[in-house]
């Protein structure tokens, strides 16, 4: 049962660092703290047994993108001045919205016969890199060979993009 | 490891994990008007749902959800890149990150 | 095969040549698709039934005597319109001949396609030049006036489309003779909807009564080169479809339903059209009426599906290529030397051209159709058609005789006769002279000798279909 | 020869004429494309007279076929009998004298080789008609003849000042023509569906074999080709483009608008005797119109003041006369008068031209007057041509007219009253015309006048030719009581191989009556001649000028305003629905309709469009929304399914 209360403790920080994310004012620490976030659900998927996934999200999000935002940030040299907010009212409709959208969804899974379901007692090894790495290279080895140029195409457009012009759109 | 994993833990807790990242990602959306902070909620929300996956994949014991989490993973590094790339030439032109600044493709 | 290809070819090479001698390229390239054809032409039996089968499931050709006549017809108007335009200044010539040779392209696979589906493609294959030759060629002082026409031909198309998915759907086949074997009676009601998606997309194309709005303007604003294409050849097609598809593969009760609809359309039209000829003062305006009336006709008697008038809307068919050439030729050669069309503007040149003065004469008479001329063999047998179908719409479609003299008469005489109003004006160029000539013969003779197309076709249009 | 082979030879003379002139005309000399165009029309003349000597029974040349359906098979094939032979013999004589005459007309016309050009195609269409077998050849002539009517009225086209009214003429004359035509076309049809074949002969013993079908359809089909030979023969209702029709040269209105074209009308129905025979009620119809056609034109010939137009009313006139006898169905007689009234009236026209010729253009009768002694020749046989078609005793007119008389008397009391009116008012124009014309002093002012002069020698000779035949003419059909063995010469000619004429008999009317008749109408010719004579010549009375008209000759002179009330009621509302159409349907309903629908549509696609504010926060919250309707959605059906 420990690990129940593990992954409740787990659960309740992924959430609070998360809404920490959407709360602090200063862009900075939102990175911050979704750096956080990405941790505790790297926890989750190591808790879950998915091994791969859990170091690849720790390497691609925790380390490489939020380092990319952080970046960006810092290159934009942004003060607290002029951090943009919306509204009272916008906010407000945003957190109704927000809410009962977050009511359907849960009322969708009390609907659902998986309620209560525990984890099955089975070979749970799919989640390691051996298994992976067969699914990935044989299934899927075309679409991964794919995302390659994927990767391409988004290079050459972020250099293209950001590159200095000195003719820009008026 | 293995008989460790995840035994007693309720299916439903990291379903409901997921549902509150993902609306708290949207919330975050619609509330903040800061390009970058926008962006950052989509990837919540774009790891809600990979967690809800790799929930499933695990649950089912299959494999395929999770290489399916690895190509969004793939994905969402390319539109960080390429977002964050727009993001820092539309600040050149208006030297504001305000979102709303930027409705003229409207017309 | 390499008939239809042709085509295809040369417009590629056309693009690639310079476009100074694109002009005398276009007027080879059609020259040996028209030489070709004819010989084709000559070595193929009447009764047989060229079929061009690659294994593939969408491209199939085939030939039979009505197709190798729409053939001969698509390549003479070809080679005629280069011809027509040897003496006028194009500014992107290049551009011109490489649109037009894809056009011929389109028009010749539409007419030897076998499957339902490619003459879909075809059809819309043929659109897009035609749009493009409007769109950089023509002077449309709005877009508006083009885009009625692309949008109107689109949802014609359209509904085309649908049909010929729900016919496929539905009969799970789709080659010609598939589907003239398919039982569609069954289908009752659907097949008379299925058949009214084809006939929205023929009737704004050929065009019928409601549908012609983009006509008149299209056709004057159109260059004259691409409105003897538009009314030359491509309303054939809708003809063509209505002929060798429709009507066939929908017999019985779906044709028995549109009957009477299509050929009230049709005689409205050719009343209204006349009626309407009679007071434009745009040359081309009043000839786009003029079109609106004599196709009416044809569509008319097509419905009738009787196998005598057929075979005469057929030599109609000629007949009006013929016809549409020529007088928008003379239109397009007063517009070119006077930069006008208006009538009242114009007066008396016939005695300072007196070639051009005698030959449009003699193509204003066969648009007539008084005897010696095809079209008098088309109007009198269609006429007649209709008349035994019903004696008081034969009496309806004879008015055009009359009418058609009034606005004839009046296009013909008031820039032509009266008083000179113009100084100068350059007489006919030889290869004007020659397209002319060849016009007034092919109406004479097939006006003295109809039965030279009726028997050929004949041989596709009587067997037996069901 | 063989007969076919003359035939052929006849047709392809003036086609051959046609085409050599229209190719070569211009580089050829005046003098050759004349003689040639006037050469093989006398040619033709020739080998018709060779048809009309060895003529026995009915023939048919078979040419090739036009039309070959299983159903039907149309051919071009010509038949020869005592009708078309006849016809060609009017055709190709008058025509070839008045081809004669055009070669000293038009011989300072700059058109010269076009007009010889339309000449002989007309020559040809007109033979065309005469001689086919069938009614689709006679069809072919038929609008063939329309369309050098056409041309040659609207000849000078580019005149400075007549010009347009030239071509409004030709214009008028073709649409009026082609109203006959549609008359044509659907008798042809009706036929078509009756018989399903439109030869002569093969209809003929049908209806032959089959009385029953007398009635309706017959009446229809007979109506029809009325319509058709009012279009062509200008009866009311369709008359008013012949007189317009003068607008061409003087010989065309001689040889198409006096003595073949506008008698092709009474070929028709001769040729289709034997169905209007099935139907009385047509004829009756013919026989008013024809009265009253004769008795409009007369009167409105009374007080026209252009030598021209006289004639051409007078021409309407004759050719209702024509038709009153065609309502009685006596064929022949009709024929008859064809035949002498193409005589006098050729020759008339042709002496309206030499004078028109020798005033240089001057048409006008106010304008004339003494020109007996400047043109001698055709003073003399204008005169002749007058007195012929007036009815004076043993000219060929006074048989022809009086065999129409006799008819009339014996048939339809009322139809004699109105005819003797008729000709009583013919005589009077007619006179009127000659006195004004070639009596009294000149009035044309002394530098015109020393202009005058004689026409040429290709000019009179026509014209003489023309008078001894107006002369003769007459002996072709001698009543009864004077020569008993040459008598009916005619009729007997034309009923021994024309089919359907051999049953047809004409009335002959006892000794006394006929004497009487005679004598009738030669004291009222002769009295009116000596009463125009001390009038107009002795007492110098002169053409009015149009103001100082009494009612009755305004009415005579203004036409009785026809063509005032044909623009009003059919070409004003004609021009105004298609104004109606064009500007108001066709632009304001359907087109700006098309737009008005294109304009909803962008309307609508403008209104959506303020959805999208460009502010991603409210596209989210829309995504946001849409989500939740969607899942909500599947909750509350799967709650309600459970």
């Amino acid at each position: 049962m420990s690990l129940q209360i593990i992954s409740i403790i787990l659960g309740s920080l992924t959430l609070a660092s998360a809404l920490m994310v959407v709360l602090s004012k200063h862009p900075i620490r939102s990175v911050i703290y979704l750096v956080v976030t990405f941790f505790f659900i790297t926890s989750m998927y190591i808790m879950m047994n998915a091994q791969f996934l859990a170091i690849v999200n720790m390497i691609v999000y925790a380390g490489a993108i939020m380092v990319l935002f952080l970046f960006v940030l810092m290159l934009l040299n942004l003060n607290k001045e002029m951090e943009p907010m919306n509204t009272k009212g916008a906010q407000l409709a945003a957190f109704i919205a927000g809410g009962s959208l977050f009511l359907v969804l849960i009322t969708a899974l009390k609907d659902t016969l998986i309620l209560g379901q525990t984890y099955r007692q089975q070979d749970n090894s799919i989640g390691l890199v051996k298994e992976l790495g067969n699914l990935l290279f044989t299934k899927y080895v075309v679409a991964f060979e794919l995302t390659s140029i994927l990767f391409i195409a988004a290079m050459v457009g972020a250099i293209l993009l950001a590159k200095r012009e000195k003719q820009i759109i008026e | 490891m293995q008989a460790a994993s995840s035994i007693g833990t309720s299916l439903d807790f990291f379903l409901f994990v997921s549902f509150a990242l993902f609306t708290i990602g949207a919330i975050g959306a619609m509330t903040r008007k800061n390009m970058i902070v926008l962006l950052m909620c989509i990837e919540l929300m774009l790891n809600a749902v990979n967690l809800m996956l790799v929930t499933f994949s695990t649950y089912y014991g299959n494999g395929d959800a999770q290489i399916f989490v690895f190509f969004t993973m793939v994905v969402a590094a390319a539109e960080a890149t390429v977002g964050l790339s727009i993001i820092i030439m539309a600040y050149r032109n208006l030297k504001s990150i305000d979102i709303d600044m930027y409705n003229q493709l409207k017309n | 095969m390499a008939l239809i290809l042709l085509p295809l070819v040369f417009g590629m090479i056309a693009w690639f040549i310079p476009g100074n001698i694109s002009r005398i390229f276009g007027l080879i390239a059609s020259t040996v698709a028209l030489a070709w054809s004819i010989i084709a032409v000559s070595y193929f039996e009447p009764n047989e039934h060229l079929l061009v089968d690659f294994g593939l499931r969408f491209v199939r050709f085939s030939v039979d005597s009505l197709g190798f006549t729409m053939i001969l017809l698509t390549n003479a108007v070809f080679f005629l319109v280069f011809l027509s335009n040897f003496n006028t200044s194009i500014v992107h010539e290049k551009r011109f001949t490489a649109l037009a040779l894809l056009m011929q392209f389109g028009l010749l696979g539409l007419f030897t396609t076998n499957t339902i589906l490619g003459f879909y493609i075809f059809w819309e294959l043929t659109l897009l030049p035609i749009f493009l030759i409007l769109y950089w060629f023509g002077a449309f002082d709005k877009p508006r006036a083009l885009l009625q026409f692309f949008l109107y031909t689109l949802v014609g198309s359209l509904a085309m489309l649908l049909s010929v998915i729900g016919l496929m759907h539905l009969t799970n086949q789709q080659t010609y003779d598939a589907l003239l074997a398919a039982d569609l009676q069954s289908l009752g009601n659907t097949s008379i909807l299925l058949m009214g998606g084809f006939l929205l997309a023929f009737a704004v194309k050929i065009p019928l009564f409601p549908f012609h709005t983009w006509q008149a303007e299209t056709y004057t604003k159109a260059p004259t080169a691409g409105t003897m294409l538009l009314s030359a050849i491509m309303l054939k097609m809708a003809l063509f479809g209505l002929l060798k598809w429709v009507l066939p593969i929908f017999d019985g009760n779906a044709t028995d339903f549109w009957r009477w609809p299509v050929i009230t359309l049709g005689l409205v039209g050719i009343i209204y059209g006349a009626v309407i000829a009679i007071r434009q003062q745009n040359l081309k305006t009043l000839f786009a009426y003029a079109s609106l009336s004599h196709l009416g006709l044809i569509a008319a008697a097509l419905m009738l599906q009787n196998g005598d008038t057929n075979l005469i809307s057929v030599v109609q068919i000629v007949n009006h290529s013929i016809v549409s050439i020529g007088l928008f030729l003379a239109a397009g050669i007063i517009e070119n030397r006077l930069g006008t069309q208006q009538l009242d503007q114009l007066g008396g040149i016939a005695k300072v051209a007196p070639h051009f003065g005698f030959w449009f004469a003699v193509l204003t008479f066969v648009s007539l159709s008084v005897p010696f001329t095809a079209g008098f063999i088309g109007e009198f047998f269609l006429i007649k058609a209709l008349f035994n179908a019903h004696t008081f719409t034969g009496i309806l479609a004879s008015t055009t005789l009359v009418l058609g003299a009034v606005y004839m008469l009046k296009a013909y005489q008031v820039p032509m006769f009266g008083p000179t109003k113009v100084n100068s004006f350059q007489d006919l160029h030889w290869s004007e002279l020659t397209v002319f000539a060849i016009l007034s013969i092919a109406a004479i003779y097939l006006g003295l000798a109809p039965h030279c197309i009726t028997d050929f076709v004949a041989h596709s249009l009587t067997q037996p279909t069901h | 020869m063989a007969k076919d082979l003359t035939l052929l030879l006849l047709l392809a003379l003036p086609l051959l004429g046609f085409a050599v002139n229209g190719l070569f005309g211009k580089n050829l000399p005046k003098i050759m494309v004349g003689s040639l165009a006037t050469g093989v029309v006398f040619a033709a003349f020739l080998l018709a007279t060779t048809l009309f000597s060895g003529l026995h029974g009915t023939q048919i040349v078979h040419l090739f076929n036009i039309i070959d359906f299983d159903q039907l098979q149309i051919n071009a094939s010509f038949q020869i009998d005592a009708l078309s032979v006849w016809m060609t013999l009017i055709i190709t004589g008058i025509g070839s004298l008045i081809h004669l005459f055009s070669m000293g007309y038009m011989s300072h016309d700059e058109g010269y080789h076009k007009f010889f050009t339309y000449l002989n195609l007309f020559i040809f269409s007109m033979l065309l008609l005469v001689l086919g077998s069938n009614y689709f050849v006679l069809f072919f002539g038929w609008e063939g003849v329309g369309m050098c009517s056409y041309l040659l009225i609207s000849f000078h086209y580019n005149d400075a000042q007549k010009g347009l009214a030239n071509s409004l003429a030709g214009r008028k004359a073709f649409i009026m023509n082609r109203i006959g035509d549609v008359g044509l076309l659907l008798a042809l049809f009706m036929l078509l569906g009756q018989f399903n074949t439109l030869e002569f002969l093969q209809i003929g013993a049908a209806v032959q074999q089959n009385t029953a079908l007398q009635g309706g359809a017959m009446f229809f089909i007979t109506l029809s080709l009325f319509i058709a030979a009012t279009g062509k023969s200008a009866q009311i209702p369709l008359f008013t483009w012949l007189p317009d029709a003068m607008a061409g040269p003087t010989p065309v209105s001689a040889l198409i608008h006096a003595a073949t074209m506008v008698t092709a009308g009474i070929y028709l129905t001769v040729r289709s005797n034997f169905l209007f025979e099935l139907a009385p009620f047509t004829k009756d119809i013919m026989l008013y119109v024809g009265l009253a056609t004769t008795l409009f034109a007369a009167f409105m010939a009374l007080r026209q003041n252009d030598i021209k137009k006289v004639l051409a009313y007078s021409t309407v006139s004759q050719l209702g006369l024509m038709f009153v006898a065609l309502g009685f169905g006596a064929y022949t007689v009709a024929l008859f008068h064809v035949t002498t009234h193409a005589f006098f009236k050729a020759l008339l026209f042709l002496g309206s031209g030499s004078v028109i010729h020798g005033m240089h253009e001057e048409q006008d009768i106010r304008k004339m007057g003494g020109l007996a002694k400047l043109m001698p020749v055709t003073h003399f046989t204008f005169l002749i041509g007058t007195m012929a078609i007036s009815g004076i005793p043993f000219l060929s007119g006074f048989f022809s007219k009086d065999e129409i008389m006799a008819q009339a008397l014996h048939h339809n009391s009322f139809a004699y009253v109105v005819l003797v009116i008729a000709v009583t008012m013919t005589a009077i124009y007619m006179f009127r015309l000659y006195f004004l014309t070639f009596h009294g002093a000149f009035r044309g002012g002394e530098a015109l006048k020393s202009k005058v002069h004689e026409s040429g020698l290709s000019m009179t000779l026509p014209l003489v030719l023309l008078a001894v035949l107006s002369i003769f003419g007459g002996l072709l059909n001698l009543p009864g009581l004077f020569f008993k063995g040459a008598a009916h010469w005619f009729d007997h000619y034309l009923s021994h191989s024309t089919f359907g004429l051999s049953e047809v008999h004409n009335v002959h009317l006892d000794f006394n009556t006929s004497i009487g008749l005679m004598l009738f109408a030669s004291a009222v010719a002769i009295g009116v001649m000596i009463w125009a004579y001390l009038n107009y010549a002795k007492r110098g009375a002169l053409a009015k000028e149009d103001t100082a008209l009494s009612g009755w000759e305004r009415l005579s002179a203004q036409k009785l305003y026809v063509d005032e009330i044909y623009h009003a009621a059919f070409v004003k509302p004609l021009l105004a629905l298609s104004h109606f159409i064009g500007k108001v349907v066709d632009i304001q309903i359907l087109r700006n309709g098309i737009y008005a629908l294109a304009d909803g549509i962008l309307h609508s696609a403008n209104l959506t469009r303020k959805w999208q504010t460009g502010f991603l926060s409210s596209y989210l919250f829309w995504m946001i929304f849409g989500l939740i309707t969607f899942i909500a959605y599947y909750i509350l059906k799967l709650s309600v399914w459970h």
